[in-house]
């Protein structure tokens, strides 16, 4: 349950700072162990290290989807929306639409995003819209006590697939890349400085970032041993797309770091071809002007 | 023979250019100072079948166009078939002998009327013959059109000239030539005339959903989204056509789901964003408007029914969306839904939604019809009418999004601006952080409850309810597209009666109402289940004394309704 | 002491099996004859946080839990905090003394009041000191629960052993041996007893969600549909676990509109099909909706509703949604709404919606809240007493899907057939080829909208309007599972009132209620604005005396309401 | 506009049908020269071709999304659903789920299913439900007045976009390779004798077929020349995953056939382990024996 600011603005935090001055006073309520504690500390460390840069924290705001990756929204001293199930990537389009000086990181889950929303991170990496989305891969359904994800391998036994899941899982790495994305990288929560720099090279990067952060979920799909072994960082940069889908495809290693990276247009400077919707929005008399220019022509 | 109510009707095929004909007698009839009304009916096809396009003119405002043409144009064959019962007494039907083989000089009599097939002349022209000397004779037809409205309306070879040389640029030597040799060939068929006075002034020729998307840009519009979907693509098309004079930023992205989303996104960063479907694509968006009225974003749609449900008929039109309009989304929360009337009042009403979108942080619905969308007229808009969003805006200082005010509405903040501000489809305390504590779950139903009154009060300074008319007279009530209608047959049919019209349906406009409590209206509307007079009955108070209702796709016809209101009055 | 009514509570951290403890406790109460119901507050989150568990039980039919608990078990200092509170006079709390340093014995006075906290008696038992004696403590402590029960109850420790023997079996001997010694923690450190009589017989304890698949897979149930989402997903869960037993088919897909839409297409080939969600995926199935109701396929769908608007409040209840679930989907078509007010009309309900849909091809929404959804009780269903679809299926001979026929509903064929059968979302003719013509369209129309009335015919046969004690007696109206709440506190206040329940709300019972009209009731339900209230104003004139409503999420507690009732009636 | 059913039943044909035992009366409304005609003549011939193999048309159903494409609802004298624009691959699930003994052919547009209806694609894909996808692929959104589909390429003039679209297309081969299609092949509206054939081998293929057939639309995208001379049938039959993939991503020819082909469980038979929902559906004494056991145990 969470409780009202108690902070003392004297103290130099602001009213609904908890710990520190990137942590609001929400009570955070995700287990012991989990993964998504490593997610929201590489997120604050990110964030400081694009204030270094000069990307001023005000301007960087998040979107969430519904799940446990999205209680960070609860955590996490940013401005920004608390979504729906599935439609956080969406939200954050039009976010970015509307003042495309922001830059905007979208916590997104493996079930909200690759289920419930799969159509609108295709479409965000299809039309490059610069968003960096973070996606608390954890192969499960937690937040709804453990359904099998579309990451969930054959078999998985959850509670709406008690004889095993039917379906083989999807890939998020080789989708996006094969949509457009022109950033694409893989994290894990084991390795926070790793994350850290995905996520702040995420947002440096103009144009449509995809960090598939594997998060082991304690509770119901406890991969810690495995991704200790598996999810090393990956020798060298980005690779060439070929390269990068190679590499997407392999199970047996889980190198980390940024797979794929390239340049294109933007979809926000394609289609605003320059304005900025809320900054450079007309006056009531531009308005006017503009309907009697359309009324007389 | 100069008529008050003067009908030109031009029909044929998906692609040979019959709205394109009819809009541009509109224009001309609008550039002579005439009020017009143009209906387009045509079907869910590309090329083929049967369209027509009907335009009614006067020197006084005209809410229809008419069953009975005065002037026809059957471009083919089929055409012929369906309008030739539609000649009014004395009109003249031009058509083509290659498609109407049985059509020649022979069946008019000597009165102008033609006995076997009711009223009128009916005189055959070459318009396809002629036409096959040229290029691409199908594309070269419309002109036909143009050229018979012409000489039958007594405007000179010139004036045609001049018309064609405006309207039918591409390849216009030929079409010049063309429009010349069906103009002389109208002049030599027929003798009957119609000339048309002037009227007082020239007015804009406007669509339904052009004016919505004015209203939009008059108070403040950046983010429009939308999916394409009969008969809301016109508003997306305008806007996306006009984008940079407008100041407008058009997105059409995958779906509804996104495009209701990415609104929600736009007006959380301080954009006015508008979105705007049908009844399908607008099922889909419905969890965003819950979204939006928990996170309390301002958000200001457009819905233009169709003939439903479903798929339905969807070149058609019908007021089949009202109850779904007024109770999408799950929970409860603020929104306000307006219908507008007429042209002019779809400009007013929409911008008077996103004031209040803006103003109360709610859900806006401008609920219309295909028949309003997609009919154009002749329009006296009031540009400086329009209202112009003044949301509460915080100033800087410990901010909470949610602070629960004196003022109702919590001032709003957009990033960059040093503060935080978290909105959230949770229920939240006043910081935006998730809460499942009883007692802020309570506080803040309502906080937001409390807009239900506030935004009430706001909207009785509103024109909510048009009366039009005695208001001794006996009553009718009416909603929506269908005033244009049921004004027009007032008109026609120099009724006795008042004609009631609740623009805004939620809040329901009782405060206006209260007098009428048990009095016993006709009420007109284009739904089979009666939604508007059993809306009318559940809200004021008020029971139908007959109810006029039509729900086969096509609006209303003026002196048909005008003679079911005449039985039903008496 | 020997109790009418008693009340159990066990509360600790989300996966310490709090849950569990409850049922745990139920079923043995209901294995002893007796009734009970059990209510679970849980959080959005998976460890940690606050759960709790009351169990309320009487050899009487009872209809909710109690807010005083005779029996606290708490497992941490947070339950000790929440709950201390909640003791009933005479009640005993037990809890750790790690947990809660500050309650130790000296609290107790001689007569088993702790003065400084309130009434009841607070003991500490080492319930986690002697948890880590054994591998995963964590996991064990809920058997302190079942240990604690048994001896406040004067049950023997073998009976203790056969309670954990057949609940704990996991790791059973130190089960066992753990759950000895807590009794015997429990016996050493209380006097209190409460020695519960023996009910007429046991009776299956069932949650509402298992009495709706029940009552669906009565009803001849072969497809289930459902993306997670709480309180629906248990519905789900124990559909997908007894499928196999159940003869149901189970699928959970992409998302909420693959569900709908999945769910019409195997419905469409003859699958009785059924689909379940909460207010957001609802929302996402509304262009599914009227896809149905125009194709005419049936479709039985499950809503169950939590606190909103959107994400709102998961785990919590509200009756928010009852205008939504009467609104959805855009155009005109029939639907069928009920809302069950006990587990045992949920299976009857069911049913009878199944039936319904078949019958008359239409969309049926069994409307509950997670009130009913979670709770479980022990319930007498009437098994054979469940509808059964009788749908009209078509003699082979030239078949047309969308007959117009004199018996309203045009019968169906399922291919292989021999025969062609077009189902569509377009207005069609009878044989389901897509139609403009205004005659059709108008014929079609018709045709559906006959249906209403017919489906009220047959709706009128079955109990839509359940009245609950001396109908000379003041009226309270319910709805939905606030019934259980409603009767309860009339029960348990010794209240002089009728409870009149509609649970058919579209159609809406009318014909049952026009003696009513013009009476004052009071007015019951879980929602901030009222929606019940204005849908009985609305639609059977009838005005509320006065409202009582509560909107935190939480249920109603039966003794406050009983006085919150006793205020407004007198 | 429709006419009411005029054949005379005495003549052999059934009441609905029009110029063949597989046509229905209802008027053709597609433009001359669509690609569409070619596309219903080719499942009418492979409808033929399957009664052939003893599945008769009986046991063949149909879905259809909304749009010019779908209007072959209409047209083919098949059963089916006549579903919702981008749902028709959800519904024909639904119908195989229901009986599995059915073969289900779902017509889709390029909008309607990679736009609206993306995520029912690759969800089928995913889990290989066994139906067949006909994709009318004119790379625009047809019955709504021409705008630009997610296959359209970048700088497509429409009316939504009239300053040219600022997205690149996906491809709709590569994406339903990678999310696991088991059938996945391109055919061309102007070559009616292989599509035939890819709509049948796309029946007979158990599992989840995907036909991407290229359909100019003369009136907003017409590309007879083009197809014409880039769209021939390719040498030999299926390829191996990497070299169908490799062969999807070519521009510069576009060779029609099958284009990979594969083995895996499908999605009906693995959920329903057997059970035909509709024919085994059990009676009223069987359901309530089965919900007296759950009640008693
Ligand atoms: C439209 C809709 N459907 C379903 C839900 C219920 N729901 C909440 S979270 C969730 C799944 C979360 O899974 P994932 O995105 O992987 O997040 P995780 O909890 O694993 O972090 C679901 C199905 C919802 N909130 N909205
Ligand atoms: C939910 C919904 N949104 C939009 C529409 C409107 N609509 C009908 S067809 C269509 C596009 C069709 O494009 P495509 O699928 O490529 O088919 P084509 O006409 O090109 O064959 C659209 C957007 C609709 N019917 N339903
Ligand atoms: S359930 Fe899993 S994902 Fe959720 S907080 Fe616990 S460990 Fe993390
Ligand atoms: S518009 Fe295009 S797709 Fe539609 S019928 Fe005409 S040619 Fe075919
Ligand atoms: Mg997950
Ligand atoms: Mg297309």
């Amino acid at each position: 349950m969470t409780k009202r600011p108690t902070a003392d603005p004297s103290c130099g935090l602001p009213a609904w700072a908890g710990q520190d001055d990137l942590t609001t006073y929400g009570e955070n309520t995700w287990c012991p162990g989990c993964g998504n504690f490593a997610i929201l500390n590489a997120a604050k460390a990110a964030v400081r290290s694009l204030e270094g840069d000069g990307i001023g924290r005000d301007r960087i705001v998040m979107a969430a989807g519904i799940g446990q990756h999205a209680k960070i929204f609860d955590y996490l001293g940013l401005s920004g929306v608390y979504s729906l199930h599935g439609r956080a990537i969406a939200v954050a389009q039009g976010m970015k639409l509307a003042n495309p000086d922001l830059s905007v990181i979208v916590f997104v889950g493996d079930g909200d995003t690759m289920g419930e929303g799969l159509a609108h991170l295709l479409f965000a990496a299809k039309r490059n819209a610069d968003v960096t989305v973070v996606m608390h891969d954890n192969g499960v359904y937690a937040l709804t006590t453990g359904q099998r994800s579309p990451l969930s391998p054959e078999g998985y036994k959850g509670p709406s697939t008690p004889h095993g899941n039917t379906e083989q899982p999807l890939n998020p790495l080789v989708l996006t890349l094969e949509a457009g994305a022109t950033f694409v990288a893989r994290g894990y929560s084991g390795d926070i400085a790793g994350l850290t720099g995905l996520i702040a090279d995420g947002v440096r990067h103009k144009g449509f970032s995809f960090i598939d952060v594997l998060q082991p979920c304690v509770t119901f799909n406890n991969r810690y041993a495995e991704y200790n072994e598996l999810a090393k960082p990956m020798d060298g940069g980005p690779l060439s797309f070929d390269d990068a889908l190679a590499l997407a495809r392999v199970q047996e290693t889980l190198p980390t770091g940024i797979l794929y990276r390239a340049e294109r247009g933007s979809a926000e400077e394609l289609l605003t071809r320059g304005r900025n919707p809320v900054r450079d929005s007309g006056c009531r008399s531009d308005r006017l002007a503009a309907v009697r220019l359309l009324l007389d022509g | 023979m100069s008529r008050d109510v003067f009908t030109y009707l031009v029909g044929g095929k998906a692609g040979e250019g019959v709205k394109k004909a009819g809009s541009v007698s509109a224009n001309l009839f609008a550039e002579m100072g005439r009020f017009a009304f143009q209906y387009d009916d045509y079907q869910s096809l590309v090329r083929g079948g049967h369209n027509f396009s009907v335009v009614t003119t006067a020197t006084r405002d005209v809410g229809s166009h008419y069953g009975k043409a005065d002037l026809i144009v059957a471009l083919d064959a089929l055409s012929y078939g369906k309008h030739r019962g539609s000649l009014a007494p004395g009109g003249v039907l031009v058509c083509d002998p290659e498609s109407v083989p049985g059509a020649d000089a022979a069946r008019n009599s000597a009165d102008g009327s033609a006995p076997d097939d009711g009223p009128g002349t009916v005189v055959t022209v070459p318009i396809r013959a002629e036409a096959k000397k040229y290029p691409l004779p199908g594309l070269r037809v419309g002109v036909a059109g143009a050229a018979t409205l012409c000489a039958v309306t007594g405007l000179t070879a010139d004036a045609l000239e001049e018309l064609i040389r405006a309207e039918y640029p591409r390849d216009l030597e030929n079409n010049v030539a063309y429009g010349r040799a069906i103009y002389a060939a109208v002049l030599a068929a027929t003798d009957v005339r119609f000339p048309l006075e002037r009227g007082d002034r020239a007015r804009p020729l406007l669509a339904g959903n052009e004016c919505i998307a004015l209203g939009a840009v008059a108070a403040g519009l950046d983010v429009y989204a939308a999916y394409p979907m009969t008969p809301s693509s016109s508003l997306l098309h305008y806007l996306a056509k006009h984008d940079d004079e407008l100041g407008v930023t058009v997105m059409h992205p995958e779906s509804e789901i996104a495009v209701a989303n990415i609104a929600v996104g736009a007006a959380s960063m301080g954009a006015r964003a508008m979105v705007g479907s049908s009844g399908g694509g607008f099922a889909l968006m419905e969890e965003a408007l819950s979204f939006a009225g928990m996170a309390e974003i301002p958000l200001l749609c457009m819905l233009s029914a169709r003939s439903g449900p479903s798929t339905g008929v969807p070149t058609y039109t019908e007021q089949a969306d009202l109850r779904f309009a007024l109770n999408q989304g799950h929970g409860e929360f603020s929104r306000v839904v307006a219908s507008p009337g007429s042209f002019a009042e779809a400009y007013r009403v929409t911008a008077e939604l996103m004031d209040i979108a803006w103003r109360f942080q709610t859900v806006g619905i401008v609920l219309t019809e295909k028949h309003l969308s997609e009919c154009s007229a002749t329009v006296d808009i009031d540009v400086e009418g329009a209202a112009w969003p003044e949301p509460s805006l915080a100033l800087t200082g410990a901010y909470r999004r949610y602070a629960v005010t004196e003022d109702v509405v919590s001032p709003m903040l957009f990033p960059p601006s040093g503060e935080l501000v978290k909105w959230s489809s949770y229920e939240h305390d006043e910081y935006g952080v998730t809460t499942e504590d009883g007692e802020t779950i309570t506080l803040m139903h309502d906080k937001r409850n409390r807009k239900l009154a506030t935004i009430e009060e706001h909207v009785k300074n509103l024109s909510t309810v048009v009366w039009h008319g005695d208001p001794d007279a006996p009553l009718i009530f009416t909603y929506g597209s269908t005033t244009m209608s049921v004004l027009e047959a007032v008109r026609a049919g120099g009724l006795n009666a008042a004609v009631v019209q609740p623009v805004y349906l939620e809040p329901f406009p009782t405060w206006e109402l209260e007098g009428l409590k048990g009095t016993r209206p006709v009420v007109v509307e284009q739904s089979s289940t009666g939604q508007f007079e059993t809306l009318l009955r559940e809200k004021a108070g008020i029971e139908a004394l007959a109810s006029v209702r039509r729900y086969d796709g096509r609006p209303f016809e003026p002196l048909e309704l005008a003679r079911e209101l005449e039985e039903v009055l008496s």
